[in-house]
């Protein structure tokens, strides 16, 4: 593993709430709950967790799109360009839209529905483009969006069909082309294989490392499923009812998980060559507007002692670049607190 | 060929259903009127004091029933009904005998072609524009002009007519109260008669507008707001893509085609429109005579009017339908 | 070797859809000529990509659709005979469907769909007869009645309420369970536990289930036998252990190397090929996989392969054909 | 109920509408204490402007203003509730039976459909109603006129809703929990289509009272004297109020119906808002957080 890497993106302590109004009636639903996150520059971070417990929400704050019915209340998302924290939460509207795309890019869920259905995809990318760059280059969009195809190895067939035209694989794959048009230094994909059948998904895959490789760019990874991160990852968060419970290398992830909450997963993951029944977490994932006390998996937690309802632990290093918010630490109560 | 073959053959094959089945219609609701027509004229000539001797009646009967297309069984009325259709002769009026429906059809048309096709247009047009774009911004003039909307779409045209009748025509007499040009005028190409044909207009047009736009205004702005939930929009606000181009490009261009089917059913409404329009500003249009002819059971006018309001909303369906595969590519490969 | 109970075997099937409007439209066909059985206490798996056909299979089985040709035999009668007995036939096969949040109305409480089956099949008369029914079908999936009593979908979470919908399913105690995806839309911390629970209704009922899945980890833990199904074809069947371990299609082969295995050891190294266009695989003659496999021939672009038997295992292939 | 109800009252553009349906309604109750006889004349003094004796004046016929409103918003909302009741009616069953069986019925509908859509709809109820013309004088028959050219765009809409409800798995998993069709449709599909049936009956007894005034205007529809929003205003335009100056007479009729179809709107807005499933599921969902 590379060492002393620099962060390229930073949260400290941040909360985004989504604020409902139905009838008067206002709920808060906690979906990203007092999360401090490092992600290193040219890595690929995979952030795991069930459905519901806020992974893609983070990602959209990261990404400082954050419009209601989300709402930030409190912390920062710090991007560091040439060797300058920006904070990005701060930042007015024009500004920030300087930093998408030409920093930072995003790849969301759903390749069916993000592409606009009457548009040929080269119709699309001009749009894309005569946002982002200047006057000179608009002429030019084909051109680039056709030179960027070639990189990517993709046909250029591919740019004169439209959306739904394209099988679902394929059309991934020119999002994943959209988003790296102008070789961001980010790039976060927010489940971008889940609607997708494994050769695909694959196919998505290894697009997207070998582009991270290339460009030595950061990639933030968003999915639920592990056997992904396991291929791709180099660091792996674990995010439960919106906190990040866990943070390691993905071998020390896979080898030696230390959260209960990670063990259960990793333990219930089904194996070839292995047909015993596995053990999986009993009760049920909490419901983001109406969080237990303490921490958050205590009631599904075998080890749940009385600190633990009452307290919610910190997320702290515990190994070598190895983080965990958990009071039980190898069977022994952690001594801070 | 996919396009032929899965797209214009089916349709072409609807339009012949929905044509033939419409037109049947047209034949049989005349047939339920309580009035027959040769009996109403024989008493109007009575009544004029004229004396026809018994053995004449029966050959003045015939002639008209003739005339009328009434003669014979239902099923020789039937099929006389659709050699009349194929060779466009609807026979004369009987309101204003011997004058053909066919001219009086071609004398009114061009008012009402004029008012109403050029206002449905036109209030799509804006409809589309303003709704779309104050459906994007949602600024506070956008509310505002929703506010008013809400007041204006749920009154029914008629209502609405009346109101501005009031409202220029008496309180602040900017137009005249009603006809197509000014009393007494002859048609000709020159500006005075242009610049009266424009004023008695307005007021007709004006309304016709009002509730165009203040209908398709709402639905143009409910589509809207369901577009811009879909995720191809706030993918590509998110990732910073201009607002001008998202109001036009994506938000105005999608919701468009289902606004086309819209345009498709106002053409529907227009011969009712003209109907009430043409009737509230006595306008000399279709409608007015369609009006007329209702009253005078004038058959073969009803008949005339109804087959070509039939063919000619059916058509422009037909023509939209069509015209549709262009603009959403979606549905050229299905 | 003991006579083979089949509770249910589908000859031939072949299912065309027409695609566009009445008149005049494309064919494509969902299911091309696909037989297979399920035994008795059994868990038989369809296994294939989202659009192979799998879960038009499912629908036919159930009687929901009729198949273009070929026929569906339960219990050793054909289903043109069952037909006339729909409840009957109902009342032995079950479905669980792959989302649960629409399993169950969602502006109807789920106790309802419950108290409904029991009433409607007659399977006791009086509403605490019917509690306890309830009741211990529903302990039989680890939920207890005070878990679904007057709740709404929305106020379940997805793991309990596909457990609702097993236990639903099992009220009548059927004979065959037709599980469509059922684990696609439930967390992966749940995921293994109604797997696991699969398993343990096969031993403790005897029952047999036709698991639908696109989901080769879950269906090697749970299967007994499995089928891989590629664009309407059956393209590999025989047990679970030996299709695949040893895949002998080169379809299987590339699925089971797509197989994303939570292993930070194994890495893809080969680029793959996958399909620029939607739909162009489903109006290829001969073999589906010709477009992208990298053994095909002329002969596979021409010809559709037949089946053979290699062992436990039955392949679609020419490569073996020629042998 | 209770609490549907302060629910909805939330909402500020109901709590307007309410407060002018509750006057609107008071009106209605109101006409059966009418000091006056509706269709009889001279029974007051004629052509007063409006006065604390006669609140909206009296007209040229002798006939109080504000007492013949009552009896014409009563008899223009009969004709809007037969004409809106027995219309969902017929579209709740004919679409529903075209929706959920298909075939023969569902081709007949569409076909039926697409050709009422051709046909200008207005043109042929004049006809009918010249035809009719002793038939449709009275205000129940009238109402049945207008239900009969109503219910088949509602019919489509609800034929679409099934078809996709059909497809939904809920459909299928009632049907393997043995349930009838009949069951199915009452007990699955009914809470669905409710809000479209709530909000097409308000929008139709909206369409039915402009239809209502329009045949008016023609000379069809309604026996004159008899006073309902339409007849009132015809009669006012008829006697030529305006040119006598009595504008009292003659903005009555159009501002009472434009204030009814303002009300009805905004009604069927609150309503189909209210009862779209998607939001009553986040309600159910919002339950479940206090428990």
């Amino acid at each position: 593993m590379k060492k002393n890497r620099m962060p390229v993106l930073k949260t400290e302590q941040l909360k985004a709430f989504y604020v409902l109004y139905t009838f008067g009636k206002q709920t808060v639903i906690k979906a990203v709950n007092n999360v401090d996150l490092e992600v290193l520059e040219d890595e690929v971070f995979g952030l795991a967790g069930e459905s519901g417990c806020g992974k893609s929400t983070l990602i959209k704050a990261l990404f400082a799109d954050i419009n209601p019915p989300l709402r930030l209340f409190g912390g920062r998302v710090l991007y560091r360009i040439k060797d300058q924290e920006i904070n990005v939460t701060s930042l007015r509207a024009q500004e920030k839209q300087k930093l998408m795309w030409k920093f930072i890019s995003y790849i969301p869920q759903g390749s069916m529905s993000i592409l606009n259905p009457v548009r040929k995809i080269k119709r699309t990318f001009k749009d894309f483009l005569e946002s982002h760059v200047g006057k000179q280059a608009r002429k030019e969009a084909l051109e680039i969006a056709k030179k960027h195809f070639g990189e990517l190895g993709l046909s250029l067939k591919v740019l004169e069909y439209y959306p739904h035209q394209l099988s679902g694989g394929m059309r991934q794959r020119v999002t994943v082309a959209l988003a790296t048009l102008l070789r961001p230094k980010i790039i976060l994909a927010d489940e971008p294989t889940t609607a997708l059948d494994v050769v695909a998904q694959r196919g998505v895959i290894q697009l997207l490392k070998s582009l991270q490789k290339r460009w030595n760019s950061t990639v933030v990874l968003v999915t639920h499923d592990m056997g992904v991160h396991a291929h791709i990852a180099d660091r792996i968060g674990i995010m439960y009812a919106g906190k990040i419970v866990e943070v390691a290398t993905k071998e020390q992830i896979f080898k030696n998980p230390l959260h209960p909450y990670t063990k259960f997963l990793i333990n219930s993951l089904p194996r070839f060559k292995d047909k015993t029944i596995r053990e999986t977490i009993p009760g049920n994932p909490p419901l983001l507007f109406n969080l237990p006390s303490g921490c958050p998996f205590h009631p599904r937690c075998p080890h749940a002692t009385e600190l633990c309802v009452r307290q919610d632990p910190k997320c702290i290093e515990v190994e070598e670049s190895h983080k965990i918010a958990c009071w039980w630490v190898d069977g022994k109560n952690r001594e801070d607190s | 060929m996919a396009f032929v073959k899965t797209y214009l053959i089916p349709r072409l094959i609807h339009y012949f259903l929905v044509l033939f089945l419409g037109l049947t219609a047209v034949f049989v609701l005349p047939r339920l009127m309580p009035l027959d027509p040769v009996e109403e004229q024989i008493a109007q000539y009575q009544t004029f004091g004229a004396y026809i001797p018994p053995e004449q009646l029966e050959q003045i009967i015939n002639t008209l029933r003739e005339l009328y297309g009434l003669k014979g069984t239902l099923l020789q009325q039937y099929t006389g009904f659709w050699r009349r259709l194929f060779t466009g002769d609807f026979g004369p009026s009987l309101a204003q005998y011997p004058t053909p429906v066919s001219e009086l059809i071609a004398s009114h048309l061009p008012w009402t072609i004029g008012l109403l096709s050029l206002t449905t247009v036109f209030s799509w047009i804006i409809a589309v524009l303003v709704g779309g774009i104050a459906g994007y911004y949602r600024g506070r003039w956008a509310e505002i002009l929703d506010d008013i909307v809400m007041l204006i779409r749920p009154i029914p045209y008629y209502i609405m007519a009346i109101i501005c009748l009031i409202f220029f025509g008496y309180i602040i007499p900017l137009f005249p109260l009603g006809g197509g040009m000014g009393i007494g005028r002859e048609f000709s190409f020159n500006l005075e008669t242009i610049r009266n044909i424009l004023l008695h207009g307005t007021l007709p047009a004006l309304t016709l507008i009002i509730v165009g736009v203040a209908w398709q205004f709402q639905s143009m702005k409910l589509i809207v707001q369901s577009v811009r939930a879909e995720d191809y929009v706030r993918y590509a606000e998110a990732t910073g893509v201009k607002k001008r181009i998202i109001a036009f490009r994506y938000i105005i261009r999608n919701a468009m085609l289902p606004m086309v089917t819209q345009l498709g059913l106002q053409f529907g409404f227009i011969f009712s429109g003209a109907l009430i329009t043409e009737m509230v500003f006595t306008y000399p249009g279709v409608g007015l005579l369609l009006y007329n002819a209702v009253v005078k059971a004038d058959y073969n006018l009803i008949m005339g009017i109804l087959v070509f309001s039939v063919v000619a909303v059916a058509t422009s369906i037909l023509f939209l339908d069509l015209l549709y595969p262009l603009v959403d590519p979606r549905i050229r490969y299905k | 070797m003991a006579k083979i109970e089949k509770i249910v075997e589908a000859k031939s099937l072949t299912k065309v859809f027409s695609v566009g409007s009445r008149f005049l439209s494309t064919k494509i066909v969902a299911v091309e000529n696909v037989s297979f059985y399920i035994r008795s206490a059994e868990i038989f798996t369809l296994a294939g990509e989202s659009g192979c056909g799998k879960t038009t299979t499912a629908k036919i089985i159930l009687g929901i659709e009729e198949p273009t040709t070929g026929e569906i035999i339960f219990k050793g009668k054909p289903a043109s005979i069952w037909r006339h007995n729909r409840g009957e036939f109902m009342r032995q096969v079950q479905p669980v469907f792959q989302n649960p949040f629409e399993t169950f109305n969602p502006l109807r409480t789920v106790d309802d769909l419950f108290f409904e089956t029991v009433y409607n099949y007659n399977l006791v008369q009086d509403k605490d007869k019917a509690v306890d029914l309830i009741t211990e079908k529903l302990v039989l999936v680890g939920l207890s009645f005070g878990e679904i009593r007057g709740r709404y979908p929305s106020e379940l979470s997805g793991g309990q309420l596909q457990r609702a919908s097993i236990a639903r399913a099992l009220l009548t105690n059927p004979s065959l369970l037709i599980a469509d995806e059922p684990v696609s839309m439930v967390d992966a911390s749940l995921r293994m536990s109604i797997i696991n629970l699969f398993k343990d209704l096969k031993k403790k009922l005897g029952l047999s289930i036709f698991y639908i899945t696109h989901d080769l980890a879950t269906a090697y833990h749970v299967s007994d036998r499995i089928a891989i199904m590629f664009r309407g074809n059956i393209m590999e069947t025989g047990p679970v252990e030996v299709v695949l371990t040893e895949p002998k299609h080169p379809y299987t082969q590339l699925l089971k190397d797509s197989i994303p295995e939570p292993d930070p050891e194994k890495k893809w190294d080969k680029q793959i090929k996958f399909p620029e266009i939607e739909h162009e695989e489903y109006l290829r003659s001969g073999c589906k996989f010709a477009g992208r496999c990298p053994l095909a021939t002329d002969k596979c672009k021409s010809e559709s392969p037949k089946e053979v038997r290699i062992g436990s295992v039955t392949v679609k292939c020419h490569k073996y054909e020629q042998r | 109920m209770f609490g549907l109800f302060r629910d909805l009252l939330r909402d500020y553009r109901f709590a307007v509408v309410f407060a002018l349906l509750c006057i609107i309604l008071s009106l209605v109750i109101l006409s059966a204490f009418s000091p006056y006889h509706p269709q009889r004349m001279y029974q007051t003094p004629r052509s007063r402007p409006p006065s604390w004796e006669h609140p909206l004046g009296t007209n040229w016929l002798g006939q109080d203003v504000f007492w013949q409103l009552t009896f014409a918003i009563r008899n223009s909302l009969t004709i809007a509730i037969v004409a809106s009741v027995v219309s969902r009616i017929i579209a709740v069953v004919v679409g529903m039976s075209a929706g959920y069986k298909g075939g023969i019925i569902d081709r007949v509908l569409m076909c039926m459909g697409d050709t009422t859509m051709v046909l200008p709809f207005l043109v042929v109820l004049i006809l009918i109603s010249t035809i009719l013309r002793e038939w449709v004088r009275y205000l129940v028959n009238l109402g049945l006129l207008l239900a009969f050219f109503s219910w088949a765009w509602d019919a489509r809409v609800i034929r679409s809703q099934v078809l996709s409800l059909r497809e939904r798995e809920f459909t299928f998993t009632s049907i393997f929990s043995g349930m009838s069709t009949l069951k199915l449709i009452l007990k699955q599909y009914l809470p669905y289509l409710l809000p479209v049936v709530l909000a097409t009956l308000i929008n139709n007894m909206s369409w039915a009272i402009g239809m209502e005034i329009t045949l008016a205007y023609l000379g069809l529809g309604i026996d004159p004297t008899v006073p309902t929003l339409g007849t009132m205003l015809q009669t006012a335009i008829y006697r030529q109020a305006l040119f006598w100056g009595l504008w009292w007479w003659f903005f009555t009729p159009i501002v009472a119906s434009v204030l009814l179809f303002v009300v009805l709107y905004w009604l069927s807005l609150s309503v189909s808002e209210y009862l779209d499933p998607r939001v009553r599921i986040q309600r159910i969902g919002i339950r479940n957080e206090k428990k």
